[in-house]
């Protein structure tokens, strides 16, 4: 098996310079690529183009690299819970292009598996669609959306392989998979990686020919962003307060 | 007049047995907590995770399982995760019963306005442009007069565009009305308990369609 | 959690009548919906189109529903290894179209994804893209092809729960998961029927919301097409037949 | 003249360290016998298979694990599973680094036909087009003459396309060609043990190519 095996955060990145188009992995700050993103803000690496669905909190993921400025341009479906974000974008400093959240995923599959455009009805008869071609289908509109293109994808895994086989663990698996299959080089940061063997073939869910590079990162704080919980029995709160939706 | 919770009751109401159900933020999240007892629903949630469960027990929170609402979440039992692009691919096809979304104005051919105020709130539109394109069976909850004490339900929004012609059902703090989309109204099929058809007419900007007597909810 | 399972393989394709289009998951015989297809052959439903991989083998498989010609139109991408089978295509019985297998597995995706339409670089240039759209992207020609749609969907998986959700083996997976997707009904038959929460929803390949009716199957015969082995120590064999390739 | 072994031995050189080869049936399968020690190769097998092992032994084999050929096989440590339409998105995507597969004709400007003969032989293409129009390196594995001596190293191909300049390299049992796609021709790299240029350039039809001194292969 091929040996994707980095030796650390710095060999992972390396590569990654001015200007370049990256993918994050990650929903919110679930399942985000915090190692790789701490080292990308140490080096300072600047006129970024990030494309991830969202854009971090403010002193958290994306968010870090927002503060320093090294982002010129930020492709996402929702951007809120940022307030130097918001600055930046008010003031013209920060590019924004905002897409639905299913073509933000599905742009990256086209490109993970060789498509070139997708068609999408996310999106027809609003700004979203305009100067993209619309297409009928069937008597309803698509419009079509093309394969990103990212020099460098970074994920984060639960588990991995040396081969760069990589497993998710529940919804921290989010835009990690496509993500990680879109990028023209992707690596892939990990909670505990092992050796070739001890992954069921089965459970894999992103096969290594899609990885390049694979680490073990460290110190993982796994932010949360919305705490929510419910009382244990006892305290008799209304129903209203038990359930998540 | 209802307030949220009697909103998010009403629409319990549309969800039938066996339905995937796909809930957007604020009061649509209500809505599980008024499901009847007896049926039996599926929870979607767009990042990633169908069978959604009540908020864990403190202690139990887990940052690897999150709602698109980025809440931490519990898993039910028989749940299933996957990514993204499975996610929006079954809410595309329709796999999804119904889906039910907040809104900034909703016009009377069902038109939908709710990610963006230009100049002021730019947070984007998360998945709601590829729920309100897809989903065969949208209900929308919203407040039906603004802080000013104008109507939300217009002739044509004013705001930047979600979705058109995809609202089938609006519920309000004082009405539950079908969308007409082909000749465009408000069709009112409820009012809230002590709303007179008159107030509820009052706060409609859209074309107003009431025939014949309007039942009270009954909640 | 919602409950699809019927009681038995009658119940299971109840509503497949005379003349529909169905999808048959399985890579050869790996994989495939033996209880399903054995109770169409006892029904004697007929005027089938079927979209599967392959057709079978003369005695198992499709190549049941082919010796009772119930089988009016086959797409597939190779139908080799079926005497029955040429027989009735080079006497005008049968209809067959045959499509490359990516994009056969792709049109599946497509019609699961919601995509009414893929591009492809598979068959420009050939018979495969005459009367079809060809669209050049980046300097490339790709041809345009649609989602199928089909009646019924088939699927066999290994595991299955009561809300529908799907495990596959090893490379018995194939095309089911796709196909699973693809059908306005999706019936799946699984070696073993489990209560929801006994699989990892994690490891779930196929959720349960693309399944509408699940059933345990009996009897499953799994036939080997090629059986091929490699000698144990001892009987010092070529390299040349040890390796599968 | 090669045999069938022979020919895999020589095709096993353009292998290179840490690549994803695809192999097609027949010849093409035996290449896997040849890899050099040494040299980390994974092998994918289209029905949705990365990290190809031996057959099984005797006993062991498992009818839910086989190859593209429906043979059984064995699973490498570290191999991963997946559906079909992944398997021909990383195809597509061309993660794929070498490709090997047989073929019934090439013609000068790399365009192969191996999947029909009319009226004859229809089994199909199965992956073979995808294949053919995706992979930025592909090798055929081909006899350089049919059992009636004609060359199938062709100026077009006569038979129905299964894909349209795409062959990079021909290795048959006589010699190692480049095509030459843009202005058409068979490059001849290598000659097989024992055979001339002459005997190769007379069982070559389409624009044959040779200068300079053309090395044996070593096998």
């Amino acid at each position: 098996m091929i040996n994707k095996v980095v030796n650390d955060v710095q060999e992972a990145i390396a590569g990654i310079t001015d200007g370049m188009t990256l993918m994050l992995g990650g929903f919110g700050l679930c399942g985000i690529p915090e190692n790789c993103i701490k080292e990308i803000v140490r080096q300072g690496i600047s006129g970024l183009t990030c494309i991830s669905n969202n854009a971090g909190v403010d002193d958290f993921g994306i968010g870090l690299m927002l503060q320093k400025h090294q982002v010129k341009k930020m492709i996402a479906s929702y951007v809120g819970e940022n307030a130097e974000f918001e600055r930046q974008l008010l003031s013209g400093e920060l590019e924004v292009e905002l897409i639905p959240q299913g073509t933000l995923a599905t742009r990256c599959l086209a490109a993970g598996y060789g498509m070139p455009a997708i068609f999408t009805p996310a999106g027809v008869g609003t700004e979203v669609a305009d100067g993209k071609e619309v297409r009928n289908f069937g008597g309803r509109d698509y419009v079509m959306e093309m394969a990103f293109e990212a020099d460098f994808a970074i994920v984060k895994a639960w588990k991995g392989d040396t081969a760069g086989n990589l497993i998710y663990r529940k919804t921290a698996r989010n835009f990690n998979p496509v993500m990680a299959m879109a990028g023209k080089m992707t690596i892939a940061e990990v909670e505990e990686l092992v050796v070739v063997g001890e992954l069921d073939p089965d459970h894999i869910h992103t096969p290594g020919i899609y990885v390049h590079r694979i680490f073990q990162g460290q110190g993982y704080e796994k932010r949360i962003e919305q705490r929510t919980i419910r009382k244990r029995e006892g305290i008799n709160l209304a129903k209203a307060v038990d359930y998540a939706g | 007049m209802l307030d949220k919770n009697g909103i998010a009751k009403r629409i319990a109401q549309e969800i039938k047995d066996g339905y995937y159900v796909n809930l957007g933020i604020g009061i649509p999240t209500l809505v599980a907590n008024f499901i009847p007892d007896g049926i039996q629903v599926v929870l979607q949630s767009e990042n990633g995770l169908l069978g959604m469960g009540p908020f864990p027990y403190e202690g139990e929170e887990d940052a690897d399982l999150i709602n698109a609402g980025k809440q931490t979440i519990t898993m039910a039992p028989g749940a299933a995760v996957f990514d993204s692009a499975m996610s929006f691919g079954m809410i595309r096809a329709q796999k999804v019963d119904l889906t039910i979304l907040g809104a900034m104005e909703v016009s009377e051919y069902g038109d939908i306005a709710n990610w963006k105020i230009p100049g002021k709130l730019v947070k984007g539109m998360g998945g709601a442009m590829d729920l309100v394109a897809s989903a065969k069976n949208i209900v929308v909850a919203m407040q039906q007069v603004n802080k000013a004490g104008e109507s939300k339900l217009l002739p044509r929004c004013t705001l930047p565009l979600t979705g058109v012609r995809c609202i089938r059902k609006v519920v309000t703090e004082m009405a539950v009305f079908e969308v007409d989309s082909e000749n465009g109204g408000f069709r009112l099929l409820e009012r809230a308990p002590g709303v007179s058809v008159e107030e509820i007419r009052k706060a409609t900007a859209g074309r107003f369609i009431a025939s014949g007597d309007i039942p009270e909810m009954r909640l």
